[in-house]
């Protein structure tokens, strides 16, 4: 046991259980709570992998942004429990868990044989295990990715005029 | 010549269609009614053209080689090759001076034509892409390029005769020449196949090569050549309106007079002749040329007769038009292909001519078409009475004049393959004079029986009409004498001898003499002419039976209309309409739609709206499709 | 025996500038956590993502469980890219961030618009799309 | 253990230790001085009672806290109710981390830095970690099942989320020019005289960046989130006792963090005047620590000072503030930043270039909102209070 297995090991299980609480928390701001917990664990596991920027991004996105704006809209909408079981829902409980599980055996078993790719295993073998900084991702992104990164600058420009007129006010309409 | 050159001669009404067509489409008002605009833009673009044809002519007879160059493949396959590919020689070169002469003089007469018209714009667009066509169809050196001009020219012959398409019987015109053109196109497509199917290239220079060669004769035997050379012929009939597919041109006179001039009369309706002339080396070999001597002698005879008893002007100079086709092929037919050709030249300047006199007519007497309300126009319209008796006096071969030189040349050559083909050639030649001067005496001559407020206001043309008749009259008259002087011998011949091979029957007998007598015959029929009309107007209603049959164009119209017409609007009707597509096919669509209509409801159940069975179903495809992908492939 | 990164780059924390170290010596498998154990993670949090979609009925906490795959996403391409030693996967956590983070802003509008107009976020209960 | 020096390990405890200690000393001291500085703004005396110059009263004030019963009510969520305050202290705690307090000491052959820890994406932590405290105002405000609690929560997550924008953009001008992330690395660049330090080649964004900052600690003129007059306490309402000392200690540790973070972004850190690498390797180390002190001391004067004199924000300009001036100053900063750096690379333009265009963009802004205003913005208690505010009553 090296200090990288003890630490994935505590991320990994945080954060598989912040995610099983999400999905179990009746209330959603204990889900909401879960999901925060999950990615600060995510974060950690970004640290052990040395992507730090990425870790960080991922805690002012996810973390002070993504999550603050969720709670937000719980607490707006003020949302309790939802006491009514669908009809449906019953129904699709035990088929949805089932499928969950065959989905998650064909994940794992992806991911077990993942190294006999021969890309990833000739990486592998060299064992070129580098931290990535801030200006790696940032040279990448400005040179070889400066298509996609201006168009993902678009989308936001996309999505801040889509919510604001979705949710624009008819201030006539109201008075 | 350079490729520079032919590439400019080609573009330039490209150029011009596409401005004048884009300013058509144009919001801007000023710019869409903008006539002198779009007129002189479609006159600057054809004389482009007839420049660079000029310099063309100029360049072959000054002894340059023929050109024939291809510019780039067009269409590949396997095992076949279409190349966009240009050849000018001394043929090409002759056709191009006549289309771009007489299509400038008629672009710069339109000018004053169709002043006032709606569609002027339009009408010029037409007008441009129509020469481009037919720069096309005389400029490419395979069939597949001639085949694209050719349906080309017959686009634009369809848009001009519909030019008024308000007007029914314009479409109809319009339509009635696109459907028997078809005909006529679907016998060259299917000669087009065989000429393919033997030589595996529709390139001019390899077919005539290989039809020349020793072993093709043995390979293939004249039949195939035999069976080509007479579908050509049927385009050919199609597009020059030979019997019996002649019935469109006289109903093309819907559309506008100088349309009928450049299209109808100089152009596009010799393009059959061109191509028989063109491909003369096959129908040396093949000997078919009597099918087609024998085809223009008849429709020359039959078509003559009928515009003996017409009394609208634009369809008496139809059916000479029809008439003098059939003199051509006569020509190419016997052999005397350089003649035929010749009286293509000289009949586009005198016919031109005389269509444009008689839209000059018309433009004065308010669309009046009709010559028995007419008489006496020479006082009022002397430069229009010159100019016509110049063209008249031209067909009817006056001597000297340029129809004398080569109507004279076919009855000639004619006489060598058959006299009985010569006599009546010469019969044609004699009704021919008759009917022209017949509309000479009626509407020139005479009492004037012009309505009056008609009469007010009847006058001359204005100049940038009745200039381009004044030019079109001197080649009318003396183009016979500079290139025909000498007949066998002449200028014209010793031009295009490089291109034709040598006629099967060589003219026999005394040239004076055959002269002598067309000239004879051709006084007679004037004189006959002014004998019966000088005074006289033709009568309302027919006095004979003959007459009759004449007036009503020997019923063939009605006789089409029995025997084809009707027989297919029944067939559509009862069985294509009410059986098989009431029936069969509606039945075969509603009961798809039936079954497709069941099919949807049963699925509709499917759709809940509730999204999360839509999710369940999603990761259930994708989990049997991942297991699929990992355990099985 | 710890060998954390963080660690080491506090100890280097007053002399580095720009490029954290980590180490490079592997003394073969196990010596660090190998690739299969993130993907393995990774695909538990997505499946945990993907049941909790199926089985809540409460808009928002669907939402939450496309947020948790996204994460999952994340996690095998950063795993990934350090396996293969180049930082093009971390650029695409980047732009997967990017676009979560516009996705999160119109799909919570559109709850809000919902509810205004329904009164709920039962996914159950916004059918009128049913056939 | 050859890799893990015994040395790492006992500084970096003894350094937690020192700022964790100093932080809540600081807290305290803070107690106290605002008091003091508000008697004396005031013209009045403020505590003097407990202790030589009423110093002790802070440790009076803990006291009281300690010992009050730990109300919980019960209309209150118990878990988010209790886990709130702490989610508040945490963040506050543990930026301070990055923060380098000093330059370093050598002590037994070692060079010991004086920072807990130098990592390579310090100022991006600092972010990352500011915006986490935004979650104990909402969750204690939403657990606390109170109207007024809530809609101080909501106001105050609306707030704390808009300036941070402003917080970020504001430093990406730094960053440009130092082409680093780490704090230690931003402070050594700048300089050991004061026209060298980043606020003089920033200024837009060191002005847009403390009003942030301000905003983000939730006082006055910002503190609309516990405005007594509306919502009693706001977020605290509820909260008695250890609980309610936790939010107040963490507001009072915000301030602190807040004002050693500009210190070592704007004002040159531990530098002055070269003064810092006088004496030797242990001297140096500590009179750089005291430099930084001093003006981190001097920045949360301004602090309490900014408190005293200027009147509450009301909620639409506070708004408009974050949105339509410093945002787009911030903003401005970056461009113009970025162009003249890159042309010209000389500090004083850019720093003039900055004023200019900053200057621009607020009259652009000013001038757009008089024209957009019909009437000025007074209007009176039949405006709603906020949009977000509304909904939750709804």
């Amino acid at each position: 046991m090296n200090a990288e297995q003890i630490l994935f090991i505590l991320f990994g299980a945080v954060s598989l259980i912040g995610a099983i609480a999400v999905i179990s928390f009746r209330h959603p701001i204990y889900s909401a709570l879960s999901l925060i917990v999950t990615f600060f664990a995510q974060a950690g596991l970004f640290v052990l992998l040395g992507a730090h920027f990425v870790a960080a991004v991922q805690v002012i996105v996810y973390a002070g942004a993504i999550m603050v704006l969720f709670l937000f809209v719980i607490m707006l909408l003020n949302l309790g429990t939802l006491s009514v079981q669908g009809a449906i829902g019953r129904k699709l409980k035990g088929l949805a868990i089932i499928l969950g599980i065959l989905f998650a055996a064909e994940g794992i078993y992806i991911a077990m044989n993942a190294l006999n790719d021969t890309a990833v295993a000739s990486a592998e073998s060299t064992g070129a295990t580098i931290t990535t900084t801030t200006y790696d991702i940032g040279e990448l992104l400005f040179s070889k990715y400066l298509l996609p990164f201006e168009v993902t600058s678009l989308i936001l420009l996309a999505a801040l005029i889509g919510v604001i007129v979705l949710v624009k006010r008819e201030g006539q309409e109201e008075n | 010549m350079t490729i520079e050159l032919i590439v400019v001669l080609l573009v330039a009404p490209l150029v011009g269609f596409l401005v004048n067509g884009l300013l058509g489409l144009s919001k801007n008002k000023g710019l869409k009614g903008n006539e002198q605009l779009s007129g002189w833009i479609g006159s600057l673009a054809v004389l482009v053209s007839l420049v660079c044809s000029i310099i063309a002519f100029a360049s072959l007879h000054g002894g340059a080689a023929p050109f024939d160059e291809t510019l780039y493949e067009w269409i590949t396959g396997e095992s076949f090759a279409f190349n966009i590919g240009f050849r000018v020689d001394a043929l090409t070169s002759v056709m191009l001076l006549v289309i771009t002469g007489v299509g400038f003089l008629i672009h710069v007469y339109s000018i004053g034509y169709m002043h006032g018209d709606e569609g002027y714009t339009r009408y010029f667009a037409y007008l441009n892409l129509f020469i481009f066509a037919m720069l096309i169809l005389v400029l490419g050196n395979n069939y597949l390029m001639m085949f694209v001009g050719w349906e080309g020219v017959g686009l634009c012959s369809y848009l001009l005769i519909g030019f008024w398409y308000e007007k029914q019987t314009a479409t109809d015109a319009g339509k009635k020449a696109f459907i028997v053109n078809r005909i006529g196109d679907f016998g060259f497509l299917l000669g087009m196949f065989t000429l393919f199917a033997a030589f595996g290239t529709l390139d001019f220079t390899s077919i005539f090569d290989a039809a020349e060669a020793d072993n093709f004769q043995k390979v293939f035997g004249a039949s195939t050549l035999v069976i080509a050379t007479l579908l050509l012929f049927v385009g050919a009939i199609g597009k020059s309106a030979q019997i019996p597919l002649y019935v469109w041109l006289p109903d093309a006179m819907e559309g506008p007079t100088p349309v009928s001039a450049l299209i109808h009369a100089a152009t596009m309706v010799t393009a059959g002749v061109y191509m028989i002339a063109r491909s003369a080396v096959l129908y040396n070999i093949a000997h078919t040329g009597e099918v087609v001597a024998w085809i223009g002698v008849l429709t020359a005879f039959f078509a003559a007769t009928i515009a003996l008893t017409q009394n609208d002007i634009k369809r008496i100079l139809a059916y000479s038009t029809v008439s003098q086709l059939g003199y051509m092929f006569l020509g190419v037919g016997v052999g005397a292909y350089a003649s035929g050709v010749f009286h293509l030249v000289t009949h586009a300047f005198f016919k031109g001519l005389m269509f444009l006199t008689a839209g000059s007519v018309m433009h004065a007497m308010a669309n009046e078409l009709d010559m028995r309300r007419m008489g006496g126009l020479k006082a009022k319209m002397p430069i229009t009475h010159w100019t016509f008796l110049v063209g008249a006096l031209a067909i009817a071969g006056f001597p000297f004049l340029s129809g004398f030189w080569s109507k004279d040349e076919i009855l000639h050559s004619a006489w060598g393959s058959s006299p009985i083909i010569y006599a009546i050639g010469l019969v044609t030649a004699f009704l021919t004079a008759f009917y022209m001067f017949r509309l000479i005496f009626v509407t020139f001559y005479g009492e004037s029986r012009v309505e009056p407020e008609v009469d007010s206001h009847l006058h001359e043309s204005p100049p940038v009409m009745w200039v381009p008749l004044a030019i079109l009259a001197i080649p009318s008259a003396l183009i016979g004498l500079l290139l025909g002087w000498g007949g066998h011998e002449s200028w014209f011949h010793h031009f295009t001898k490089s291109v034709f091979p040598e006629a099967h029957h060589e003219a026999s007998g005394n040239v004076i003499l055959f002269m002598v007598i067309s000239s004879v015959v051709g006084l007679a029929g004037i004189a006959f002419a002014w004998s019966r009309y000088r005074e006289r107007t033709p009568s309302e209603e027919p006095t004979n039976a003959l007459h009759k049959l004449l007036v009503n164009k020997y019923y063939v119209d009605e006789v089409y209309n029995a025997l084809i017409v009707q027989p297919i609007k029944n067939g559509s009707h009862y069985l294509l309409w009410r059986i098989v597509d009431n029936g069969i096919i509606d039945g075969i669509v509603n009961g798809i739609g039936s079954i497709i209509r069941f099919i949807g409801g049963t699925l509709r159940r499917l759709q809940t709206g509730l999204v999360q069975v839509y999710i369940v179903s999603m990761v259930l495809g994708i989990v049997l499709f991942l297991a699929y992908y990992l355990f099985f492939l | 025996m710890l060998q954390a990164t963080i660690t080491l780059q506090l100890y280097k924390g007053g002399i580095f500038i720009d490029r954290a170290i980590m180490p490079t010596t592997v003394k073969g498998k196990g010596f660090y956590m190998s690739l299969e154990y993130y993907l393995i993670l990774s695909a538990l949090l997505f499946t945990t993502g993907v049941i909790g979609v199926l089985i809540r009925r409460n808009a928002i906490i669907i939402f939450m469980c496309i947020e948790l795959m996204l994460n999952a996403a994340n996690l095998a391409f950063v795993a990934i890219s350090r396996s293969l030693g180049e930082a093009t996967g971390q650029v695409f956590v980047f732009f997967v961030m990017t676009v979560a983070a516009a996705e999160v802003a119109i799909g919570l509008a559109i709850i809000v618009s919902v509810f205004k107009h329904r009164q709920t976020v039962n996914v159950d209960e916004v059918n009128s799309l049913k056939g | 253990m050859e890799n893990f020096p015994l040395v790492l390990i006992i500084s970096s405890i003894v350094k937690i230790l020192i700022v964790v200690h100093m932080l809540l000393i600081g807290v305290m001291i803070m107690i106290w001085s605002e008091r003091r500085v508000s008697g004396w703004m005031q013209d009045r005396l403020g505590p003097n009672r407990v202790g030589p110059q009423g110093l002790l009263q802070p440790v009076a004030d803990g006291l009281k806290f300690l010992f009050k019963e730990d109300l919980i009510p019960d209309h209150v969520d118990k878990p988010l109710y209790v886990l709130a305050p702490a989610m508040l202290l945490v963040p506050a705690l543990i930026t301070v981390a990055v923060v380098p307090f000093g330059s370093s000491i050598t002590v037994l052959g070692h060079e010991i830095p004086l920072q807990i820890a130098d990592i390579n994406i310090g100022i991006l932590y600092v972010l990352a970690i500011t915006s986490l405290g935004v979650y104990g105002v909402v969750l204690g405000a939403w657990a606390s099942n109170n109207k007024y609690s809530l809609l101080g929560g909501l106001r105050s997550s609306a707030q704390m989320i808009s300036y941070e924008l402003t917080l970020g953009l504001g430093i990406i001008g730094i960053l440009m020019l130092t082409s680093s992330l780490s704090l230690r690395e931003i402070a050594t660049t700048q300089g050991a005289y004061p026209w060298q330090w980043n606020f003089l080649i920033h200024f837009p964004a060191f002005l847009a960046f403390t009003t942030a900052m301000f905003a983000e600690t939730n006082r006055l003129p910002f503190d609309l989130a516990e405005a007594e007059q509306e919502l009693v306490a706001g977020y605290h309402t509820e909260y008695s006792s250890m609980k309610f000392a936790m939010f107040f200690m963490a507001e009072y540790m915000n301030m602190i963090v807040g004002s050693a973070v500009t210190v070592t972004l704007f004002l040159g850190g531990w530098h002055f005047f070269g003064l810092e690498n006088m004496g030797g390797p242990v001297w140096s180390g500590l009179i750089s620590f005291g430099i930084f002190f001093l003006k981190t001391a001097i920045f949360l004067f301004v602090f309490i000072w900014v408190r005293w004199t200027l009147p509450r924000f009301r909620y639409d300009q506070l708004m408009n503030l974050g949105w339509k001036f410093l945002l787009p100053v911030a903003l401005s900063s970056i461009v113009v930043t970025g162009i003249l750096w890159i042309t010209t690379h000389s500090r004083l333009i850019v720093g003039i270039g900055n004023v200019v265009a900053a200057f621009i963009v607020v009259s652009i802004v000013a001038g757009l909102l008089v024209m957009k205003t019909p009437k000025p913005a007074i209007q009176d208690s039949d405006n709603r209070l906020t949009p977000t505010a509304l909904d939750a009553i709804e």
